[in-house]
This record gives C-alpha cells, structure tokens and sequence, in this order.
C-alpha cells in the first residue's frame, strides 16, 4: 500500500544495507534524487542491478556504497566510459566490486520474469559468445516438443526497487510515459518499491485507456521530487541534459574532482535542489 | 568531388548499404547517424528502431543516448523494453542489426567487454547490451568500424557477440539461422564475407585508399575479392545532409548543463 | 507489408482450407464481419483457435467450416452454452469437432511466446486438475536454478490471425484501444493476418506515447468494415449489444432456426450490412 | 425483516466476506454482483480486477460479459490479457478470487468442463477458462454456488481446478502454497474448510434453513460445525443497493438488439 513520504523516510524504510537494488530507468526516468539520498544515509554492501548502470551508478559505486553489480552495459551513453565503475573494476577503488554480466535481452527477461512471478526466464540467447563462461548463472532448458536449447536464467527479485516517474495520485497510483524502460516489471519483481515523481496531482490525467499505471497497492513508498531525474529527463517535464552527461566526463575522471563534486553537489544537498530542472515543456504534460 | 573526412565516407557507405523497405535495430554512433542518412536521403520509408522502445521513430536530431525523448517523440509508438527483446528482434521482426565494438576478427565476431584477461581487465569496456542477441536474432548485421591494429585484432580478449564464428558452417552449427554479419563498413573499405570461408573480404576500397593502407590497419592478412570496386566518393547531396544532421545535433546537445 | 484490401480480397488470399486460425478478440473486438467472409467463401477443415470462442465460432462450427478448436473457454457469456459447438462435441453436427483444451493462462502464454518467437512458454500452472491428462500438449519443464516444475505448453504459432480494431492509418499502422485481450500478440505470432478496423484515416490520433499499435510492417490486409466486431463493441464506436447475446440463445438452439438465420444473415448479405451498427459514441473515438 | 430471495442471500453473504482492502478477481455473474455490492457498501476501496486486464474497475452496472466496455471505461488502467495472467495473477498480486461450477466436491475441487465422460460427455460445458490458475494463484478463493444433489456431487466427473484436492495436507503437498477456498457461499448456507481434514463444513446456515434441507441438497453427507451460526438476514440497505444494481443492470442489457 503506497505512503506519500519524505524522500528521507522512504529511503531510510525501504534500504537498508546489504540489500539488492535495482535503481532502474532506460536513460528516461532515472532516479538521481534517490541515489543521492543513498548516498547521504551512506547505505554499504548493496549490489546493485541495472541494465544501464550509468551516472547514479557511478557515483554509487564511486562513494563505496556497492559491492556487486549486476548489469549489461555499463557506460556514459554516447560519450564514453564510467570512470568510478572502471576505477573500482580494474583497481579495487574504493572498494572491490564483484561484477554479474549479462546481455540486455537476459536482464530484461529476468525482470519479466520477476514481475511474473517465475523464478526464471527463458530465452533465444547468449548463442556462441563468452559470457557463458564467465557468469554461472546462464543455464540451458530445452523445449520440450522442439528439443530446441534455450537460454535460462534467474528472474530478478531485488530487495527494492528504485524508480522515477512523471506522477502519482494522492492515493499512490503512479503513472509513467514515454520510454518506459523496464522500470514496471522492476517494481513488480521487488519486494518493496520506492517512487519519485514530478508531481502528486489530484487525479491522473485521462490520456488512454491503456496507459501505464503501477496500482497504489504495488507501491511501498511515492515521493514527489520535482526535478528528480535530472541530468536524465522526465518526458512532458524537462529534456535530458545531454551536456552534463558530456561534463560528467570531466568530473569523474579522477577521483578527487569526482569527490569534490559529490561534496558540494550532493552531500551537502537535498532533494529540494532538483526542483530547479523541472519544467513543464510539451504536450504529454498536459 | 567535395572535400570530406575518412569517418563521413564510412557513414555513408553504411547508409547507402539501407533499402527503403529494411526495417533496423540502431545502436547509438555512428549506426544512428548512417539510418537517419539513409532516411533522410534515398530511403524516406525505412524503419528505424532503438532498443529503447521506440518503433519507427524519426528524430530530427541524433540522440546521444539510446533512449532521449526526440526519439520517444517522433516515433509511431514505444513499447516497454523486455516487449523489444521479447517480440520485436527475438520475434525475428528485424532485418538489419547495426553493431560495433572495441574489437573485431576477420570472421566479425565482435568484443566489447574487456580488454586484457576478463578477471583483471586491462580495460573494463562497457559491456555487450544488446549485441549478444542482435548478432544471432536480426536478418543479417551490418558492422561499421573504423580500422586500426588494436581494433582489427587477430584474436578477440573476449567474444561477446558472434559472427561468423570460426568460419565456414561454424555459425550455422551453433543452431542461428541469421544470416550474421553481411556487411562491414570501416573509414577505409568495404567487407563482405567470403561465401565459402565466410572471412570478411575486402570488395571495395574508398576513393583514395590502397591495399597497403587496408593490411597496416588490419591486424590478420587481409583478404581481397577478386574484383575490388572503388567506392563512389559522397555526393555534394550526401555530404550536406549528413553535415547538416550533426551540426542540428550538436547545437542541440550542447544547450545549457 | 499491409496492403488496404477489400473484406473478399483479404479472406480469399490469407485464409486457406486446413489452416489453423485465430480469430481473437476478448468479448471487445471480435471479428464477426471477418468470421462472415469465411463462412461464405466455404472455407473447410479449420483449426479454430481462440480463449474464449464465442458466437463467430459457434457460426463458423455450425456451417461445418472447422474440425478442430483450441480454446480455454467456450460458451456465450452471462448466458450459457454455446448450443452449436456443443452439437458438434456432443453429436458431431454438422461434423465431428476435435478438441484441444486449455486453460486461459496457457492460451495466453502460449500467444505471448508465439510473438516472441519462441518454441514455448513455461509458466505455473495445471497443477493438480484433469485437463494435462487430456491434453498430451501440457508438459513439465524444471527450472534449472530452483528446482521447481513449471507447466509448458507450445507457442501459438497459427497459419493467420484474424482481429478488429478501431483505426489504422493509411499506411496500415493499426492502432487499438480499450480492452486489449491477446490481439496484438496473435498477429504477431501469426505467418498471415487480416485487420478489420471501423474506419482508415489519414492520421492516427495522438492519444499516448505508448499507443498499442501494430506497425504496417507486421500485417498483410487492412480492411475498413465500420461496425465488422456487432454484436461484439469498438471502444469508443458502439457499445457490446448484450441483447443479441442473448437472442443468440434462442437463434442457435436448434439447427434449423440457425441455418436460416446464417442463411438469411451472413449467406445472403456482405459486410456492408455491418455499418448500420456503428457510430461514434465516445471520447475514446477522438 | 425484508422479504428476499436465497440467491439475494447468497450474494449478500459473499459480499459480506469481502475486506475494504482487498485485492480481488471477479468473474461474471454472482461473483461480480458480490463484489459490486460490496464495493458500493462497507467496502468502497476494494480493488476488482477482471480477466480482460482492466484493474480496479469501478462499473455502474454488471457487465455480461468478462470484457463490457463498462469496465474499461471505469477501470484504472486495462492492461493486456497476456500481462494479466503472467504480472497479475501469477504474480501473486490478487488476495481472493471466485470461483463457481457445475459441480463441486467435498474438498472444494470444481468441474466446468464436462458430465459424463471427458471423451463423450452428456453436456459439455464452457470449461475452464481462468480457473486452473485462478484456484492455485490467488491468495484464498471464495466460491459462490447454488446447492443441488447435481451440482454438490461426492465425485467430479472431471477435476478443472483443485480446493483442497483430497483434503488434510494433500493441496501443500502438490507444491502449492496459498490457501485455497477458504469460504464456500451457497443459497442455503456458508462452509469453511475444517482446519484439520479440509473437509468445507458448515458454519453458518441462513435465516430459516434447516439441517436437513443442506443435506438434502448436497451429495455427499454434510458436516456441520460444533458451532453452527445463523447467518444474519440481508439488511434493508444491502437489499436495496443490490436490487438496484440489478435493475440498473437489466435496463442496460435489455437495450435494442
């Protein structure tokens, strides 16, 4: 049952160390204000699942919060690498990270399947390359009337996930447009859910009979945080900032500017200072 | 001829290799900006899809990334991305895949995992995405690449989407029915596999490149067709739409952070 | 590729004797007009496949056009039997009927994974109940990671689905809305398929980023026959005739007040005879 | 006390059962009407899913079918019927599903699938649909059904969907882990489950019924608690609002054919 709550009620209640989170969002919808709130309660050992990991995961991972992480691609879109995840991958810093690979068709089944309730997936894939050998959770199941060999691989079932959306309702019904990544299936396969959004309005705006709406009962915690997908965008809000994700570049590459920023940008922050970014700019606002 | 860099001849190639009816699974980079070439100049119908989600989409600009709302915005409608995987490419609803990668061996087997050992990578790359079931899923997979020695490597540090695998029937045994990679697209040549070895072949050079160029950047004994073409240098057309393209996407990747 | 065709046109290439067919629709959409076609083009020895076949399917068993029905669910809702399909099961007129038997969760899985691609679908179910022992199509597959034995089934893979929907394009972009049942996932599971829809228009409306469309890529025949799913409904067009439902009853209780309802209904009309039905009733209409 | 019919009582028994904050899955007919009713009474923020995919409807009327458009347009969302199946009910997101049938037995086991024999019946019904899942997915199952020497048989002709299979732990050792028909609401009276042999048994009789008119409607020899109930006669206001939605519902599916 959805609470409306304090980005830092809801993360204090939903996280806790140890746990397996997925902070999910396709480039569309990521949930920078709540990674930064992990950051400031300084939760430890998370493994943390995402198909994209990118910028949050960075900094995550940069600020010793992780110690696994489960992915399938791991890189600044369309600028280059992460520094703070290839720093803690090649030298251990600041700490270790374990690394679960896997392909986006496999990441995006074992969410499916999560949501759905299996304990596994199966699939046409992972035929021929490498990363079978590095990761003993790829199995093999065989059809039983084609004799076909298909892919198997567990579902998904994080501790929490961690999404953001463009809305909820004062009861808690959250709904999300645009690029919707696999952010439902990841609230649907965890155990408990935390969600941000743009605005909490008094009724959902009727834009389809078939819109995408996670129900208040599948939600544990809405948080309304008003820019809180920046530099990521929130469709019908405000666009992704496609220059910060080049500057971030800049400020990862070595560890004391990354530091630095994280310092006086979030550490020393709170959620209030997305509300900046936020803007209503196109039609899908309403 | 117009005056025009190594990197937009290989854009080019890449875009003129579309068909008006190819329906195509785009990567970011340089794929991106050969299907919107191709779409903006001799195929207006092609059908470009990101893994994003979005199903024939028709950004005015290039995305940076994979998922910006341009490509949300103009396209006939997203779909949530385990429907892409599920549906759309492992469906076998895709005819062309686009792939890259940090490297590649003559039979186009790609790796852009790790370079070095994968336990302590010298380089930890990003990782595979999607390609793993790109490569196996789409109709046939096109591969542009700019050439270089550590890039065109005799032996991959990992194998993170197949090709041609080692060759000969070696694909097909693995049970994929795809046709794989029919096309390499590099600043230097054109590739196809060879129908028998199935080893990327040189069948065309870029205006201006020599044999001698092709083997100093490739890391194998580079093949050779029996007839190698020239490939027709960019038209002023192709050169001005594809110059236009980037500046229209750096203008607007580059508004206020 | 879709071609706009004509209701003749499109049955007469895409749908064979001795083809397996899906004529989907979940109570909305339901291709009556399409179902028609094929009674009068005397197509023979069908495999009709549907979750709950209803009226069209009584009709199309009742004329002798099927002699196989794959189904979860076949009966005249909030009425009762089906009076013709039972003749066929129980007395075998005007033919014997073969029965392969699911469950709605199967029927719907197995669609799901023939747009997918694959060769079958696991899921949990089947537990304990008779219909696995009547049915050799219902397997078990173990889950390699938990142990667990999941129920599989094989995909759905027909020769040609058969759907109605409220709009396509004038490229053959279908667009549907409302109650969505598994239409999209039996088009694309499909080799062929023909789309009725109420009416072609120059440009889909834009109601939602993330519209159900099926692109013009995965269809063969578009077909514009306003009021083709009567006495079924087209959201936003004309609502579910729930009084013919239950005339139906009465109509196909004995065989003779069915042949001459056929006969004077369908074998002697042509989809024209459709339009009187619809009108736009609706917000959902634009 | 109000004059009222024993399915008036049935329904207004089912509805009873249901919390304010429950997640339920309702099937056409007695279900729905329980449901609505409970819905529109002390329960106003239930949450009614339907097998066509439309979550938590709020309709003015019954729908015939499992799909009316009266659902959709109340709905929060309609959602896929695959989706449905595989998110929802499988998911284990639905607290209390109803089921009904042509037959039932002792240990809440349904038949909808034929009588006689499965190769010939003597009637073949709708048969399944949902149930097979429905009766292992959901939290606990409410069954409605009318009492009859035909109906409440001592053997299935076929088993659709089990209860409590052949009773005592015999449903957990098939691997499932919910509930099962925790409540079977009849127009004579309500069973529960024996804690111990799952045998359903009677707890409640309604107004005016006798011991010996359960029996005498029933197949099998009817247990009865230690306590036996009297369940509480409808009130005006339940009558009421269900007689009204009865109406409401026959004026609108009675509209021109």
């Amino acid at each position: 049952m959805a609470r409306i709550s304090s980005l830092s009620e809801a993360i204090t209640d939903a996280v806790r160390d140890g746990d397996t989170l997925a902070l999910e969002g396709f480039t569309h919808l990521i949930p920078h204000a709540a990674g930064h709130e992990i950051v400031r309660q300084g939760r430890k050992g998370l493994t943390l699942i995402r198909m994209t990991p990118d910028l949050i995961y960075d900094q995550l991972i940069g600020m010793g919060c992780a110690s696994r992480l489960v992915f399938s691609w791991g890189g600044n879109p369309g600028v280059g690498s992460l520094h703070r995840l290839r720093d803690a991958v090649e030298n251990g810093w600041p700490q270790k990270l374990e690394l679960e690979e896997h392909s986006h068709a496999a990441m995006a089944n074992a969410y499916e399947a999560g949501a759905a309730g299996l304990p596994c997936a199966i699939f046409r894939g992972y035929i021929g390359g490498d990363l079978p050998k590095v990761n003993a959770k790829i199995k093999r199941v065989t059809c039983p009337f084609t004799g076909e060999e298909l892919a198997a691989i567990p579902a998904h079932r994080p501790d929490v996930a961690v999404i953001h959306a463009q809305r909820a309702d004062r009861a808690g019904n959250v709904m999300i447009e645009g690029v919707l990544g696999v952010q439902k299936e990841a609230v649907l396969a965890s155990k408990r859910s935390v969600v941000t959004v743009e605005e909490i309005v008094d009724e959902l705006p009727e834009r389809s009979l078939n819109a995408v709406v996670l129900p208040y009962w599948t939600i544990q915690h809405v948080v309304a945080v008003p820019g809180g997908a920046f530099p990521s965008y929130a469709q019908g809000y405000y666009a992704r900032n496609n220059a910060f994700y080049k500057k971030w570049d800049d400020i990862a590459r070595e560890r004391d500017t990354f530091l630095a920023w994280m310092k006086a940008n979030v550490l020393e922050k709170g959620p209030e200072a997305f509300a900046q970014y936020t803007r209503k700019t196109r039609a899908a606002a309403d | 001829m117009a005056d025009y860099k190594p990197t937009e001849m290989m854009t080019i190639a890449a875009a003129r290799a579309l068909r008006n009816d190819d329906v195509c699974f785009v990567g970011i980079g340089q794929p991106s900006a050969a299907c919107n070439l191709a779409r903006l100049t001799h195929a207006p119908d092609i059908v470009l899809i990101y893994e994003s989600g979005t199903l024939a989409t028709k950004p005015n600009v290039l995305p940076l990334s994979i998922g910006d709302g341009e490509l949300c915005e103009t396209a006939l409608t997203t779909v949530p991305v385990p429907e892409m995987f599920r549906y759309w490419l492992q469906g076998s609803r895709i005819k062309v895949g686009f792939l890259g990668g940090a490297q590649i061996d003559k039979f186009a087997n790609l790796n852009t995992t790790v370079v070095g050992p994968y336990d302590k990578p010298k380089v930890r790359l990003p990782g595979g995405g999607g390609a793993p079931e790109i490569a196996t899923s789409c109709g046939e997979i096109f591969i542009i690449m700019a050439q270089g020695k550590r890039s065109f490597v005799d032996r991959l540090d990992f194998v993170t989407s197949i090709g041609h695998v080692a060759g000969g029937d070696s694909r097909a045994r693995l049970g994929v029915k795809t046709k794989g990679p029919t096309k390499l697209i590099t600043d230097l040549a054109l590739f196809e596999p060879d129908p028998e070895t199935k080893e990327m072949t040189v069948v065309s050079l870029h205006p201006g490149v020599t044999r001698a160029q092709v083997q100093d950047n490739t890391g194998w004994p580079v093949k050779f067709a029996a007839q190698v073409a020239e490939t027709p240098p960019p038209t002023a057309r192709e050169l001005e739409v594809l110059r236009e393209l980037h500046a229209r996407t750096n203008r607007a990747h580059s508004e206020a952070a």
